[in-house]
């Protein structure tokens, strides 16, 4: 029988949460290392699956790695996972964002060794997202990645954390409860929960109107991405999150949302998409260009990221619904490289806040000095947001932008863009801003001795460097992969 | 040649970059002269081999070499190759920026020593100078778009060099994002090209726009994107408000980028996508339009200036209006050997009143004065560099301002502003020359950051040789380098001089002085020369004066026409961040927001009222079980 | 036709003794009424030829549970406070007569399928063996007893003191 | 004949063989732990004899009163877990009516058997009877404590139980008025034989109909029957308030399916008739129960809120029933594997919180402050039990949620699921108020929790189960369908 | 006075079932309206009765010779009489506790 990766991949960190929870003695440096190992084993499995993973043209389409047992027979629920290029590339961000999640929180104190089980089971729920193949399994990860979340944020979070954490638990269970309603319909329509059958099928007797499913099933994802208006649980959660929470949050969790809009919206309603398309890419417009409005207006570095992510999302958002496939592999590609960034981002602002307990943007200020290894890195974190050419932001805005302006789906999609594109100058106002008010100016007495990072934080940090550079130097080692799996939803939209 | 040798004129600095960043700057930074070296050996090679290339693409049938390029993304239709593209465009320009490059790295090892961030002004440099050479070689949109925004980072990262001074900091920010506002036009331009053509290939776009393919409408709103891109990195009018206070970078760093080579990256753009222009007469006539005015505009504005980087970086914003006005009006080689010949006078002058402020610690030219004996060699050079300016014959500026001044012959208006233009130059350069190195030295100033602190405690004195002897080697250069065309060889290799007709040297090195275009304006720059002696050396008229009179206009141009003003305080505080952003803010933070929490505490406030009911009496609680039964019945008996 | 007048002076009697229950204020009076009532139900039973029922009624209600409520009402001392109305008199009302007419109207407007057979007489026997006989309800029985048994394990639990 | 029925009414017989040893022992042994595995002996032997009769054919006994079948057989096996597990958790709390033990535990067990006989009663009489039993029980335990509280909740229990019982009785008789028939299924084939083709053409089916709802809609907690839950979950000692909350909503399930639909689905109007009724009580109960339940501050309180708002799910399981108008078995199974999911969840929570109260003295939610540190055991299992109730893997709770809106779905209840699932989201602000006092908050005193052995075992039990039908349900699903073939059969 | 003449007589199932439906009301109000938990009993044995009533009249009416009616009746005096002797117990025991017996003052668990 040959080895299971998916499974392997997705429940290595379980086996890790139950080794911390059978350790005798919580030892601060133990759960620390044990973590990191399965933390670790699972994104190099995760590499394995990259290099193993079959690019050949023949390939298009084609789930690999597949796995499939019956689950629930009742309702024709299976344990069924597989990955194509659409999920690979969002699995090895899950799994390489566990990995630095770990390094990140390195320092936790408190309870670490829930701390580490919440993260590990965070892993494994997002990565079920990904992996899943079946609706019923698909919705159990997505509901499953709530609680490991609500406790990071409510126990090591900060500031008005029960509020965020609270929030974050609403408006999520309110979108999957829509989906969930979705699913539902969706199965009764086609008595089949197999993600792959989907793709496209005409629905002969639909059980509500196809365009009801669709959107039942877009406000779920919509909620995650998140888009506009349905963002405002975001900038909370994120604010009051401990790091390695709202690094995996802007990272990977957020990307669940647009990887569902692909894999289940417009794969399976294709016309209903096309129709409200439009619709959809307004809206990503606006959430563009409004998101980094009140981004500028934000005081709190950790919430200026946030409000900065609901306007990168803005970008998935238009290439999803410009539906070419140029538009739709930028916007799995922005998905990527946002997760890299935004990842870096947040990791970055965690380091400045436990070497100076500050976040508030007009108290910080002069930190250049004290920290020239945060500063460079955080510069490029910067610079990949506002999509420098060289990072993957640049590679990732610049398909979304091609792909979505010469669109021929959606009418007076190239004013959109235009206007979407305008953002930019945007981004680039409160990222240089922002780097201005945190670490620029005259040096300040208070931040004195403040230390830089240290090996653990370097080990972290560059990391996400490197694979910022790799991907925007190089984007074709993600997109010759994404295309795979984006080639044959096209084909649905086309016909 | 091989044709590895382009890409590793490109690798070089990059190599030093890294080299700096991951060798030098952790492990040897204690001995920072070696981050110098090594960007000087790299750039210096880099330089040699450009001439080599040059050499080369001279020789070459069609002046042209083939550069095999590589897939770099390959996505249904969108398929990107990278490579390189060296023809006499490139060429020329490869030999400018390695020059200018190489001179200033040469300087800046004199101007920042003992500067603790050595390494990283090196890194930085290298940095910038890779995406330069990348842009100028790049055979398709997309990498020059790459290098477009990398320069663009390199000028943001050197004009914040000195990051602790707020001033610096708020300059480097402005100029990103003023250049990006031009940038999104470039961008949408290149999206519109290929959402018509589906490709990115420069010389693929020519042949669509020569064969008309391309044209109409779009081709218009194409070049005018373009033009947007270069006007942001060109500093041209309304996209010009952030050159001059980018005179917060290191001075060499406004020599090589904000005065050589990064600015006229627009120039060059517009240049390479000169073939779209030409099929677009309303693309070519904004170009000359905005470019004279800015021309004009700057140039006013560097009238009044009192700081000597100020003035300098007005001029170059007004040279490159001459450039725009070449190029929209008389074609590649005309602009491009402006941009050409103001590269080598303009770093000069540059590095000159580095020089100057190396001596006095000031920038301030009120502050100066009487430098011609403390400074000769650099008094020399300045002189030299400015004659050139001024368009004085025979120096080099003298001839590529001629060629453009008589391409716009046929546009009057445009005509007399160049005309205009040349007598401010030539006043304000002169001004600028008097008030710094005649008359008395009135005492200099702290010295532009700590490391130089000293030095004016022994009052002004000449800089060391190693910036001295970089400032010799412009100042030749700036002599010399506009003979190249005496002949119409440039114009001719730049392949688009064909109606300049060939003759030999002499007769054009002198026969030129007997047309009547050239004669003007050397007798409008002579004009310029003996006003500014007249007000700031001899006295004749008084400046205050002059100032009283003119009062109006010199408000006006001191305070740059309000410019700033209306960007930075009306438009982006009141407008944008206090007024549409913030109210934005306040909409996501009670309109959408508290529409959430609103339905939240609705919920919750619901059910304290709900739970009103269950008042613990008993008999209410059966009263309402009995309710409930009638009211189902009821129901029953109304809905069915 | 001696049951149908009879059958309106025990319903006269009933809905009045029902009404005093409910009206009087006096506890003892309102048991005493209830008594009479359980009484001339009996009679009512009997005008529906179930004599066995009648006899059980008498029993059971006007035996046990009557007594069991005098004495709960000798055993608190709200009887002598007397049974006032509480604040939900009018409402009850209101309900009571709400429900009242939508049972007549059920009542009245149904089709009942009447059955003319005469009823069987007397019914000691026959109730005897539909209890225990053949087909008959000898489950409800033992769990009637099981009941009862509950019943009293309760009562000694809440009436003994701790 | 009669032997081979008695056979099939072993399990009820050894309950109440063991109901009157645990009486008769009180007299003579003053080791009271003996009563305690007495009980959980007679739980055993009848789960025992329980088990030994799945599989059965469906068979009625004592001259069709009883009906011996796997829905019957699946619902004594849960009140027998529902009991056993009760007993074992009140060991923690019988130190507060240490002198009644014996009666304590006969009559849960009696009550225990009323439910039984109530989940396989195929006559009125026989489900009036037992209903009776198992009610008369539970008021008596309501009351246990003879304190303020629980007096109160024994009496407004007992009150208005009787009246609903009497509204119940009301609508048998217009039943049977109308059929001339208690035993069911003669009733469906009676109604089956009348020309009525709608509802409103027999005022009295549909009164019927509605006091028959009325009547069990108070055993379930349906809104507007609901008003007792709250006060008499508060007042009512804690075993008996999760014992009230997990059996005795089971029980009424249990009987009201059964009525429902053998009685009231003869035909598929009717059947869809209250399948909208239910639908309709079923939205209004989820609402109601979730958004009070919000507001609440005393743990039992609130969770008496959460059986009314959990009821209302179940209600959809039985709306989408009726609305399959016999057609689908899928809707029933959903009510079944909900109602076993709710039962270990439930109870979970319960047992945990009668652990914690019981020590703390007070069921006051802010006093659940940093339970993680004082009773970290109990807390991962209250937090877990509460994470299933609103409805997240890998719990039982969302696996029961999506197999019941399943069903609804398929009927056309897609509103229905819609509201329902919005309700969940309520149901997650006052559950997880809960955990976050548990995990967030500093404690108040650092003093351990104590638990006894019997009552770790009782919450092991539950979790087990909570997570097993929340990862693997496949098999407990094929039990609640096999469960329910025999309607299908019927 | 002739109540045959005045649709009263023959005296049939419709006369018992009203008057059934008017002992329940009755009940039903008194179970809302008195104060005392005993009286409260009392009215709710009325309601029980009523339900009698009907049973029997219906198994006169309907099912003559079954008797089906009479034993349903039997069996609910019989729980009325269980539930009445539960009812007083627990009534003497809020007595115990509350030292009244008035239902309105039973509100220590409300909201």
């Amino acid at each position: 029988m040959e080895f299971s990766y998916l499974t392997a991949i997705l429940f290595l960190p379980i086996v890790g949460v139950i080794v911390l929870a059978l350790l005798p003695k919580a030892e601060l440096k133990t759960v620390r290392v044990v973590s990191l190992i399965f933390a670790l084993a699972s994104f190099a499995l995760s590499l394995a699956l990259f290099s193993l993973f079959d690019r050949s043209a023949g390939a298009v389409g084609q789930i690999q790695f597949e796995e499939k047992f019956s689950w629930i027979s009742a309702i024709n629920a299976y344990y069924h996972l597989g990955v194509d290029g659409l999920s690979l590339p969002l699995v090895i961000l899950m799994t390489f964002l566990g990995v630095l999640a770990v390094l990140v929180s390195w320092k936790v104190e408190l309870k670490p060794r829930q701390y580490f089980i919440w993260l590990l089971v965070l892993e494994t729920s997002i990565l079920g997202v990904f992996c899943s193949l079946d609706l019923i399994l698909f919705f159990l990860f997505w509901e499953l990645e709530l609680i490991p979340m609500f406790f990071l944020i409510s126990i090591w979070g900060s500031g008005r954390k029960e509020y965020a954490a609270n929030k974050y638990l609403i408006y999520t269970l309110v979108g999957s409860a829509m989906m969930l309603a979705g699913i539902l319909s969706v199965y009764f329509s086609t008595s089949s929960l197999n993600m792959m059958e989907m793709g496209g099928l005409i629905i002969a007797r639909p059980f509500i109107p196809i365009t009801a499913m669709f959107f039942l099933l877009l406000a779920g994802f919509a909620i995650k991405l998140p888009v506009f208006p349905l963002h405002t649980w975001l900038p909370d959660a994120h604010t009051n999150a401990p790091t390695a929470a709202s690094v995996i949050l802007a990272g990977s969790l957020l990307k669940m949302g647009g990887y569902g809009m692909i894999r289940l919206c417009v794969s399976m309603f294709p016309q209903v998409a096309a129709q409200y398309a439009p619709l959809m890419v307004i809206l990503a417009v606006i959430g563009i260009l409004y998101g980094a409005a009140v981004t500028l207006r934000q005081k709190d570095l950790k919430r200026l990221i946030a409000y900065s992510s609901v306007s990168h999302m803005g970008y998935v958002l238009l290439g999803i619904f410009a539906l070419s496939q140029i538009s739709l592999t930028g916007a799995a590609l922005q998905m990527f490289s946002h997760g890299i960034i935004t990842g870096l981002l947040f990791a970055m602002v965690g380091l400045v806040y436990d070497k100076t307990h500050e976040r508030n943007l007009d108290k910080l200020g002069g930190l250049a000095r004290q920290m020239p290894v945060i500063v460079v890195v955080f510069t490029i974190a910067g610079l990949a947001s506002l999509g420098l050419p060289g990072t993957s932001g640049f590679a990732a805005e610049f398909i979304t932008f091609v792909g979505s302006f010469s669109s021929s789906i959606v009418d007076h999609i190239q004013l959109y863009t235009v206007l979407g594109v305008l953002g930019i100058v945007l981004t680039a106002g409160y990222i240089l801003w922002m780097l201005q008010r945190t670490f620029y100016g005259p040096p300040q007495d208070k931040y004195n001795g403040v230390p830089d990072a240290d090996t653990v934080d370097k080990i972290c940090i560059f990391s996400f460097v490197a694979a910022i550079m790799l991907i925007g130097l190089y984007p074709a080692i993600l997109t010759d992969i994404i295309k795979l799996g984006i080639e044959p939803i096209v084909r649905l939209i086309g016909s | 040649m091989p044709y590895q040798i382009p890409w590793l004129i490109f690798l070089l600095p990059v190599c030093s970059l890294l080299i700096i960043a991951f060798i030098l700057r952790p492990f040897f930074n204690n001995r920072p002269k070696l981050g110098g070296y090594v960007t000087i050996a790299a750039i210096s090679t880099a330089c040699a081999l450009s001439l080599w290339v040059l050499a080369t693409v001279i020789a070459a049938p069609g002046h042209k070499l083939d550069i095999p390029d590589f897939q770099w993304l390959v996505i249904g239709n969108l398929n990107v190759h990278f490579g390189l593209l060296i023809d006499s465009l490139t060429a020329v320009m490869l030999v400018v920026v390695t020059i200018v490059s190489l001179m200033v790295q040469i300087y800046s090892q004199g101007y920042m020593d003992g500067d603790s961030g050595y390494h990283r002004y090196f890194a930085f440099m290298s940095l910038f100078t890779a995406c330069m050479l990348g842009l100028i070689m790049a055979d398709n949109l997309v990498l020059m778009f790459l290098f477009w925004e990398g320069v663009g980072l390199g000028s943001y990262l050197l004009i914040g060099f000195w990051f602790h001074r707020p001033s610096a900091a708020n300059a480097a920010k402005k100029a990103f994002i003023v250049t990006r506002l031009g940038d999104v036009g470039f961008l949408v331009a290149i999206l519109l090209l290929f959402a018509q053509t589906g490709t990115f290939d420069t010389e693929e776009l020519h042949a669509l726009a020569i064969a008309g393919t391309l044209g109409g409408t779009v081709l218009t709103w194409v070049a005018i994107g373009i033009f947007s891109g270069a006007a942001g990195k060109s500093a041209q009018f309304p996209l010009h408000v952030w050159l001059p206070d980018a005179m917060e970078g290191p001075t060499p760093v406004s020599a090589l980028i904000h005065a050589a080579t990064m600015v006229a990256a627009g120039v060059f753009l517009v240049a390479r996508f000169h073939p779209l222009f030409e099929h677009s007469e309303v693309a070519l006539t904004t170009v000359a339009i905005i470019g004279g005015f800015t021309a004009i505009f700057a140039a006013s504005m560097g009238l009044v200036m009192t700081d000597i980087k100020r003035v300098l970086a007005y001029s170059t914003i007004s040279q490159l209006g001459y450039m725009m006005l070449g190029l929209g009006t008389g074609g590649v080689a005309i602009g491009i050997f402006h941009l050409f010949n103001h590269a080598f006078f303009k770093a000069l002058l540059f590095l000159g009143a580095g020089s100057v402020n190396h001596g006095t610690g000031t920038f301030d030219m009120r502050q100066m004065g009487g430098l011609r004996k403390a400074m000769p060699w650099t008094y020399a050079t300045f002189l030299i560099g400015s004659l050139s300016l001024a368009g004085i014959w025979p120096l080099s500026g003298f001839w590529s301002k001629d060629e453009i001044v008589a391409s716009a012959l046929d546009k009057p208006i445009l005509f007399y502003i160049a005309m205009l233009t040349v007598f401010m130059t030539a006043f304000y350069m002169f001004r600028a020359i008097f008030l710094t190195f005649e008359g008395e030295y009135k005492g200099g100033a702290p010295a532009e950051h700590g490391s130089h602190g000293p030095n004016n405690s022994y009052g002004p004195h000449e800089s060391s040789k190693v910036m001295v002897i970089p400032l010799v080697i412009l100042s030749v250069l700036s002599v010399f380098s506009g003979w190249l065309n005496v002949t119409g060889a440039f114009s001719s290799f730049m392949g688009h001089g064909g109606e300049v007709e060939a003759h030999g040297f002499i007769q054009g090195f002198f026969g030129v002085l007997s047309h009547p275009v050239p004669l003007i304006s050397l007798a409008v720059a002579a004009l310029g020369v003996f006003l500014a002696y007249a007000m700031y050396s001899a006295r004749w008229i008084s400046a205050e004066v002059m100032g009283r009179i003119f009062k109006p206009m010199y408000v006006l141009f001191s305070r740059k026409y309000w410019m700033d003003e209306l960007y930075e305080n009306v438009i982006v505080k009141k407008v944008l961040i206090n007024g549409v952003f913030a109210v934005l803010g306040l909409f996501d933070e009670k309109a959408i927001d508290g529409a959430i929490n609103g339905v939240a505490n609705g919920t919750v406030a619901a059910g304290r009222e709900l739970r009103r009911l269950q008042t613990g009496q008993l008999q209410f609680y059966a009263m309402f079980i009995v309710l409930g039964l009638v009211a189902i019945t009821v129901c029953y008996y109304i809905f069915a | 036709m001696v049951f149908d007048i009879a059958f309106f002076v025990l319903a006269v009697i009933i809905v009045g003794a029902a009404l005093a229950v409910v009206i009087l204020k006096d506890v003892f009076r309102a048991a005493l009424s209830l008594v009479m009532l359980f009484f001339t139900i009996a009679g009512i039973y009997i005008t529906l030829h179930a004599d066995f029922l009648a006899v059980v009624q008498v029993l059971v209600y006007v035996g046990a549970i009557s007594i069991l409520i005098i004495v709960a009402i000798m055993l608190t001392h709200d009887a002598r406070q007397g049974s006032t109305s509480g604040k939900l008199r009018i409402p009850a009302i209101i309900v009571g007569l709400l429900l009242l007419g939508m049972l007549v109207f059920t009542v009245v407007t149904t089709k009942w399928q009447l059955n003319n057979t005469p009823p069987l007489e007397p019914t000691t026997a026959a109730i005897g063996m539909k209890l225990f006989g053949e087909g008959g309800f000898l489950l409800p029985v033992e769990i009637s007893a099981i009941l009862l048994l509950a019943a009293v394990l309760g009562a000694i639990v809440l009436i003994r003191e701790k | 004949m009669i032997l081979k029925e008695l056979q099939l009414l072993t399990p009820e017989l050894s309950l109440l063989v063991f109901a009157l040893l645990v009486i008769m022992l009180d007299l003579f042994i003053k080791q009271k732990k003996v009563l305690v595995v007495v009980s959980i002996a007679g739980i055993l032997v009848s789960a025992g004899f329980t088990l030994s009769l799945w599989g059965i054919h469906a068979t009625d006994i004592l001259y069709a009163m009883l009906s011996v079948d796997q829905y019957a057989l699946l619902f004594k096996l849960i009140f027998l877990v529902a009991a056993g597990l009760v007993i074992l958790a009140s060991q923690d709390y019988i130190s507060k009516f240490a002198q009644f033990q014996s009666e304590y535990y006969a009559l849960v067990l009696i009550s225990a058997l009323g439910m039984m006989l109530m989940a396989a009663a195929q006559d009125l009489i026989a489900v009036y009877v037992s209903l009776e039993l198992s009610s008369i029980s539970l008021y008596v335990l309501a009351s246990f404590l003879k304190d303020q509280k629980s007096t109160e909740a024994g009496l407004k229990y007992l009150l208005l139980g009787a009246v609903s019982s009497a509204v119940l009785l009301y609508g048998m008789a217009l039943v049977f008025g109308l059929t001339g028939h208690t035993c069911m299924p003669c009733i469906a084939d009676s109604l089956k034989g009348m020309p009525i083709s709608n509802i409103m053409q027999s005022p009295a089916l549909l009164m019927g109909l509605i006091l028959i709802v009325a009547g069990f809609g108070f055993k379930i907690a349906s809104v507007p029957f609901q008003m007792w839950v709250p006060d008499v979950y508060e007042g009512a000692p804690t075993p008996v308030t999760a014992y009230l909350s997990v059996a005795s909503k089971a029980a009424g399930f249990a009987v009201i399916l059964r009525v429902l639909f053998v009685v009231f689905g003869a035909t598929a109007w009717l059947s869809q008739d209250w399948g909208l009724l239910i639908a309709v009580l079923s939205a209004i109960t989820m609402m109601v129960g979730n958004v009070v339940a919000l507001s609440q501050s005393n743990i039992k309180r609130m969770f008496g809120y959460s059986s009314i708002a959990q009821a209302g799910y179940l209600m959809v399981g039985l709306a989408a029933v009726g609305m399959a108008a016999g057609s689908d078995a899928l809707g029933r199974s959903g009510l079944l594997f909900f109602l076993m999911s709710y039962t270990f969840t439930n109870l979970g929570a319960f047992i945990a919180i009668i652990a914690i109260s019981n020590k703390l003295n007070s069921d006051q939610i802010e006093d659940y402050t940093g339970m993680s540190k004082r009773a970290p055991l109990l807390a991962i299992a209250l937090t877990l039990c509460l994470v299933s109730l609103t409805g997240l893997p890998p719990t039982a709770g969302l696996i029961a949620k999506i197999y019941i809106f399943n069903g609804a779905v398929n009927h056309g209840l897609l509103w229905l699921v819609i509201i329902a699932v919005i309700n969940s989201v309520i149901s997650a602000f006052y559950y997880f108020r809960i955990v976050k006092v548990m995990w967030m908050g500093a404690p108040a005193s650092e003093e351990k929790v104590p638990s006894t052995w019997a009552l770790r075992v009782a919450l092991s039990l539950c979790c087990l189960f909570v997570l097993l039908l929340g990862v693997l349900p496949a098999g407990f699903m094929g039990i609640a369908q096999a469960a329910v073939k025999i309607f299908t059969g019927s | 006075m002739n109540l045959t003449s005045l649709g009263l007589m023959p005296v049939g199932l419709m006369h018992y079932l009203i008057l059934s439906a008017v002992l329940f009301a009755i009940g039903l109000y008194g179970v809302l309206a008195k104060r005392n938990a005993v009286v409260i009993l009392m009215c709710i044995e009325i309601m029980l009765n009523a339900v009698n009533i009907a049973l029997i009249a219906f198994s006169r009416y309907v099912v003559p010779v079954q008797l089906t009616g009479q034993i349903f009746a039997l069996f609910v005096m019989v729980v009325a009489a269980a539930e009445a002797a539960v009812g007083i117990a627990i009534i003497m025991a809020i007595y115990r506790s509350h030292q009244s017996v008035d239902v309105d003052k039973l509100d220590l668990m409300k909201w």
